[in-house]
């Protein structure tokens, strides 16, 4: 269970290439309890990670996933760009140290929760990276954990971010940056790192 | 009875960029603006305002204004308006960023009163 | 210590409307705004941010912004950048207008931030 | 000490005559302590007076004063269009049953305390208003009093308008509506009614 340079490209191509193709299911998500425009938002951002990995070619782990961040902070442009960017800064940091994935999942995690200060249970992306680093941790991440995270923020009531404004009427609609992040670890799953 | 939302601000650009954040997230909200004084200036305008009031499809508006002299003006214009107006003394982008999510999201009226209490800092 | 104030919205139209409300009462205080996306969307941009924090004459900056995603663009540009910012969970528009008339009549930041403290709704 | 139709556009004439002369300096007042544009607000109303008066030729005290309020509230644009509009509207209002002066002044004092909830002391044309009105009811109303009370504004500390963000720093400034009013008491004292 690490992450190397290589696994980390094909997930990244991998997530980039889901987000394209549900850019507009992501963004519907996004409606009745935001603004619409996860999809939108994330699909700029994956496009800026396809340009960016091209052009700069990173040579290991660490600078592949600075370089992933940096895209994200810059192109995305909503709470979600600052979410996973600070993620993905902070598992580039922590890839100096080591490359077990569950560490590196752990500092992503604790880069989103300080970003945006939100913990489980308030209908966030952070409903899905907590079990998820969770399993992790314990060498039993695998597609159902991944699936169960997402669909369990479907009746949460929101309590940060845009759908907090609605409060309860966010209740009985999935959560987008769940939905997004739910994408990004089947796609890790799909590299066979968790093997 | 339909409820829609105006804004009034001393700057036009201050309500077209507050209808174009609320758009995004309330497509379906009518809202209309008042901003800045006849001739362009920073100010507010009573006949400005009874335009939008009037041009608002909605048969009550929740308004939102942002300094003491918006408010006034808003007054006179609710005095002179047949169609009821509420005032609230909330952020004005922050608030009425919350109705709208909220008429959006089909959230009554007390309710949303409830939920702009917190913001209320006039 | 030279301040200035950074204004932060996901409109464009609203940070121009908020330096045109302010420049009229405290025309010396030097502003800087980031509205929007980089492809003028509505959204925040950690570059427009950084660019706004450049641009600004001042040596610190006290920093404005709409909703809790500006914050954290905001905030990522905080760490990015060597110019002290203090950023402030108070209503945007009633805020920065506060802000800038205290600066302008020459207040400290302690007692500018008492002021802003009744203002806090975020 | 009654108002008539002649009276009231003497007095007016007086009052846009020197507003338009005092323009800049109501302006400059309004700088250290607002937004610099009192004046220039002012102006406006004074030019819109002067043309609807031309145009509606009022044949009775009402009409006169409907039309002065409505230019105001219209064209000026700042919390004193509001405020003088309240106060003159309020003035027809009451000249249906009377033309007494301090009984009008006393309703345009009410008409800018219902609009702006001001009381004396802080810092505003309510501190000139009040005390004219008490005078005029006393049968003492004269130069002295309007410019004592004008003067009384500069160690005031501003609790109302724009005045009121910089708090302390208002102590030491005339108040612009303040000079404004006492422009306005002036000129109707020219007009010879407290006589
Ligand atoms: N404070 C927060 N902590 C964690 N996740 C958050 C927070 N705020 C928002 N999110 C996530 O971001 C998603 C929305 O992203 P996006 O639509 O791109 O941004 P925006 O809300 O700025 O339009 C939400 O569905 C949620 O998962
Ligand atoms: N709430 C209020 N009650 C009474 N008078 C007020 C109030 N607010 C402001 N004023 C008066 O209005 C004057 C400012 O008028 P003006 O500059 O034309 O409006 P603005 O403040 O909207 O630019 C102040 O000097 C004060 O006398
Ligand atoms: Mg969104
Ligand atoms: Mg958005
Ligand atoms: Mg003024
Ligand atoms: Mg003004």
């Amino acid at each position: 269970m690490a992450l190397t340079l290589e696994n980390t490209l094909n997930w990244l191509h991998g997530f980039d290439q889901v987000i394209e193709a549900k850019k507009a299911y992501l963004s519907q998500l996004d409606t009745p309890i935001g603004d619409g425009d996860h999809g939108n938002n994330l699909a700029r951002g994956a496009a800026a990670i396809e340009a960016a990995l091209e052009k700069n070619k990173p040579t290991d782990l660490t600078a592949a996933l600075k370089t992933i961040a940096m895209a994200l902070v810059s192109k995305v442009g909503g709470a979600s760009g600052a979410l996973y960017g600070t993620a993905f800064l902070e598992m580039a940091k922590t890839s100096q140290k080591t490359q077990a994935l569950p560490d590196l999942l752990a500092a992503g995690l604790a880069g989103i929760q300080k970003r945006g200060s939100a913990t489980t249970g308030e209908k966030t992306m952070v409903d899905v990276w907590a079990p998820v680093v969770t399993a992790a941790q314990a060498g039993e991440l695998d597609q159902a954990v991944v699936d169960q995270a997402v669909q369990a923020t479907k009746e949460m009531q929101a309590t940060k971010g845009r759908a907090s404004y609605v409060g309860e009427k966010s209740v009985g609609h999935l959560d987008p940056g769940a939905v997004s992040s739910g994408y990004l670890f089947t796609e890790l799953l799909k590299t066979g790192v968790d093997k | 009875m339909s409820l829609g939302i105006l804004i009034v601000s001393h700057v036009a650009d201050i309500t077209v960029g507050v209808q174009k954040l609320i758009s995004q997230t309330a497509a379906q909200v009518p809202v209309t603006v008042a901003g800045g004084t006849d001739d362009g200036g920073v100010g507010t305008s009573v006949d400005k305002i009874q335009q939008a009031v009037a041009a608002n499809k909605a048969d009550e508006l929740l308004a939102f204004y942002d300094l003491g002299s918006a408010k006034m003006n808003l007054e006179m214009a609710q005095e002179f308006s047949n169609k009821p107006i509420y005032l609230y003394d909330v952020a004005l982008i922050e608030g009425a960023y919350t109705a709208a999510a909220l008429l959006q999201a089909g959230v009554e009226r007390s309710e949303i009163e409830k939920q702009l209490r917190p913001l209320k800092i006039k």
